[in-house]
């Protein structure tokens, strides 16, 4: 294993020490792990709080900041926040307008979020759970945990964070979180496995010239294995899949996220949107707008996930409004 | 014997052990159909609970299983995080005193009640679940047929031992290892090897002090 | 090698595509591969063009916008542009107020900018060429092709851009891309080589647990192998040398600029800048600004770069300025 | 024999071919001690060249490689494309008509002149000019002992040739290779093994017609 650590024991640490030093923007409370706007919002509004594992930066501490999180709790690599954190999080930034808690579907997040959130009750502080299930790799969801959350959380926080911004009500916010989850789809393929800190090896051994397809974001290996093949048919193959699962027909407009797993050069990437670009015109649906990047990243991973999500003309206009974070901005 | 504050305060100890001697194996388990960390997950766990018993004067066992609970929860997160904490705080209610064998074997019902609780799993989805039933039945019948607590938790060890073998062939239904599907099918699951650990420490501490 | 494209060959021609499909603010003239911005400034401007090897997006299309660059010129991955692509790019974007060239020095790069020049000045076009080489790892420039170009790019395209945008003169903007160069150090560490796609296997071969110390971005060996070490001993190290040949002392303040060299993890580049930046504390030095990301890659490179710019009021000012462009933006 | 359009035009596809077939070995040398694309340069590069001859009706043997050179120059970038491309384009120019052997031994070092003018490499810098120089050197002393084209091309290319690979013990002070310091040392120069290859080509075209 080759990484710019210090020990895998202290990753979160001095990766959130990082953080302080480079964004005076935000505050950083190190104690509690809990990544806080520096400056806060001049009127009370709904407070948007997410969170889950390290590993998949800029998600979430990159999206602290005007328009989008007022907090976010980074656990451990790969492991969901705690409750205390989750739970400082929502009294920092609660100003008794409402918390709405944007979760990735895990099963250690969901656990975790949902102690977080009868402590907060508990507390006086109302909640909201939006819960981000849009990876379509996971079938059958009545025998698995249910599908995972992927790209749609930077769709989910763009827009519910827009949302808050000019004054939603709480449950406003939280239903607007829910219906952009529900008008999203996503799935990934790798190239290679991402080695967390603490395991010292990649997740799964995979040949010179084999993938998974419908891998996930923690290191977990995907349904099943094929041979690499050109960009052009990985990128058919994604979008078929989102496309049977998510009835989008000719003349809808989508936002589309080709997002980096981590070890992919921005290149790559740009190759990739280019033939979903190209596929989903032929199919007669109309890219509205996108996004290429490493946004919702897996460590070392190489690799892209593909997020559809249909639009319509409020969620364009919440994803064009303005936005100052760290990894997302808009004028 | 009874189940007192000692017993309690050893047995904790003995999963800490246990935990950091087998970290790295828990952590392999969960490279193969998770992501990697069981095994660190629940060495920072116990690592903060020994932190946490050393400035405790615990009141009884109950105590000492309530702050592991706690601590868990506070340290773990994770999956197993709530559930092991749950459980533990579940264990501690139960506790409040001494407490002989047909009584521990309430309170170990009712840490597998918490994890079913929070966690929703039936057994043979591929969990924790799947080695905390059987070893919880082994108990019972244990206790049933006049063992006293060292015999008792020995049959629950090797049963959650033998539980956490078994998990080997199943489909996994809940937690991360379900994305796989039938690529779960042939790994034992972390959880329930970790399950196996727990109640190994408690068959090697009540034996020790047999 | 495992990659996302279609054939070694068209990997350039595919990206342009999915630039072009994903960036309507820009424009791509695929066939002379010339990225401009999509409306042109209001007023008449000194225009500024870059470009160079394709293999390290962002860099340079990435800061085509409002802000920094008129144009990006890319050439074959690792292989800088040809005289025809800068001269288009020239020819399109020059107002008549002028072109600056931003050129990172490599033998090619200069050449090919140099020949492009002649071209332009024989059409007219008043031209005027930065050169940027603040890479410290190449020693002894009397016996070498002198300094690489590499981080301080970006800050020279920022504030170069920013101060064409207000309508300074040809030789007010390439004076003070001059300056920010010559204000600027840089210093890289690779944990794994590039794989140029056409070559088809990394680079080099580097043992699990050795690095390249003073690496460029051109998948080239560094000046030297280590052992790896720790974040922070690989952080004061880089500092160091860059302190050694910058003459930057207590009371100073500094850009920083912590830079993925493709394939390594935000989380690990936070770890790096926490380092920097108390290593760099330590010496009484200030960071008044910092930028943490991938900004000059090299492929599917792991590691990272430093760029350390002494900073003053003005240069503060320029590095403010608003920018809107794919890879970098300011309100 | 004089150094004829036919015989350019030959010279020209039997470069291309070569870096065809060696383009993987030119790209493997510039791995070691550049970014690993020389032979993908020149490949692309004359590949455009030979469409480029395919829609040409060449006025002498200079038009065809002054078209070569700026082709080269169009689409190879890096340094080698305005190198060869520069060097190609003095070729060209002082081959206005057929020309003997004498008067294509100018042409040669107009092609060197222009590659140190572009390039100011000295020889002994690890470059092309350490494979043109001799075979420069090597060709006109063989003109001057009264060889024929072929002959003294083919001294040429043994002289480029050996060039070449005496550039192994050098250490680079020009192009990428420099930045690796003593480093380059040990390994060929790519650049100089293409020149080998330009002049072996040479060599070769002009046997053939002799
Ligand atoms: N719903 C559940 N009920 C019971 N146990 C579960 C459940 N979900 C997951 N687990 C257990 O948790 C273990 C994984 O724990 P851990 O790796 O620490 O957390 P995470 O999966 O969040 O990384 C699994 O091996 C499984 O035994
Ligand atoms: N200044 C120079 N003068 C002569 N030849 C040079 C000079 N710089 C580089 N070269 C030649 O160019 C070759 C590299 O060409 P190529 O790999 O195509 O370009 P790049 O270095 O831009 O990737 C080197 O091996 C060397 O022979
Ligand atoms: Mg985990
Ligand atoms: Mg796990
Ligand atoms: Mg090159
Ligand atoms: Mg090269």
């Amino acid at each position: 294993m080759k990484k710019l650590i210090n020990t895998p024991e202290s990753v979160l640490e001095d990766a959130l020490a990082g953080v302080a030093a480079a964004h005076p923007e935000l505050t950083v409370d190190l104690a509690n792990r809990v990544i806080t706007r520096a400056v806060r919002p001049a009127a009370p509004k709904v407070a948007l709080v997410s969170g889950g594992g390290s590993g998949h930066e800029p998600l979430h501490g990159g999206f602290v900041g005007r328009g989008m999180l007022d907090a976010a709790c980074p656990g451990e690599v790969f492991t969901s926040p705690v409750p205390d954190q989750v739970l400082a999080a929502a009294k920092a930034v609660d100003s008794g307008a409402g918390v709405v808690l944007v979760v990735k579907n895990y099963t250690g997040d969901v656990m975790n979020f949902e102690l977080a959130a009868e402590l907060a009750a508990e507390e006086g502080i109302e909640v909201r759970t939006v819960l981000v299930d849009d990876d379509v790799a996971v079938e059958d969801s009545t025998w698995t945990a249910g599908r995972r959350g992927t790209g749609a959380t930077v769709l989910v926080e763009k827009t519910a964070g827009a949302l808050a911004e000019r004054g939603a009500t709480l449950d406003e916010v939280a239903a607007l979180g829910e219906r952009v989850n529900a008008a999203s789809r996503s799935f990934a393929i790798a190239l290679t496995a991402a080695t967390v800190p603490a395991a010292g090896k990649p997740g799964f051994d995979l040949p010179e010239d084999e993938i998974e397809v419908g891998v996930g974001i923690h290191g977990e290996p995907g349904r099943r294995r094929e041979k690499l093949r050109p960009a052009r048919e990985l990128a058919a193959e994604v979008v078929e899949t989102i496309l049977t699962d998510h009835h989008l027909t000719a003349g809808d407009e989508v936002i589309a996220l080709v997002n980096g797993l981590g070890a992919t050069p921005l290149l790559e990437l740009y190759i990739v949107f280019g033939e979903v670009a190209a596929r989903l015109a032929g199919r007669g649906i109309t890219v509205a707008r996108s996004l290429v990047g490493n946004y919702v990243t897996s460590l070392d991973m190489a690799g892209f996930s593909l997020t559809l999500t249909r639009a319509d003309a409020e969620l364009l206009e919440l994803w064009d409004a303005p936005a100052d974070t760290p990894a997302l901005k808009r004028a | 014997m009874d189940f007192d504050t000692p017993l309690a305060e050893a047995w904790v100890r003995a999963i800490a052990a246990a935990v950091e001697k087998e970290a790295q194996r828990l952590t392999e388990l969960d490279s193969a159909i998770g992501d990697g960390d069981h095994g660190s997950n629940l060495r920072r766990g116990f690592t903060a609970v020994l932190a946490a018993l050393d400035g405790l004067d615990p009141a009884g066992p109950g105590a000492v299983l309530t702050r592991t609970g706690t601590t868990l929860i506070s340290k773990v997160g994770g999956a197993s995080g709530p559930l092991y904490g749950k459980a533990f705080r579940a264990l501690g209610a139960a506790l409040p005193g001494p407490a002989g064998p047909a009584a521990f074997g309430e309170a170990l019902a009712a840490g597998l009640q918490a994890v079913r609780g929070l966690g929703r799993a039936e057994p043979g989805d591929k969990t924790i679940v799947d080695a905390w039933t059987p070893a919880l039945a082994a108990y019972r019948a244990a206790v049933a047929a006049g063992a006293d607590l060292p015999r008792a938790a020995g049959a629950a060890a090797d049963a959650a031992g033998q539980g956490a073998l078994d998990t080997v062939p199943l489909q996994a239904r809940k937690g991360r290892a379900s994305y796989l599907g039938p690529r779960s099918v042939g790994h034992q699951d972390p959880g329930a090897a970790s399950t196996a650990l727990v109640f190994r420490a408690l068959a090697e501490v009540t034996a020790a002090q047999a």
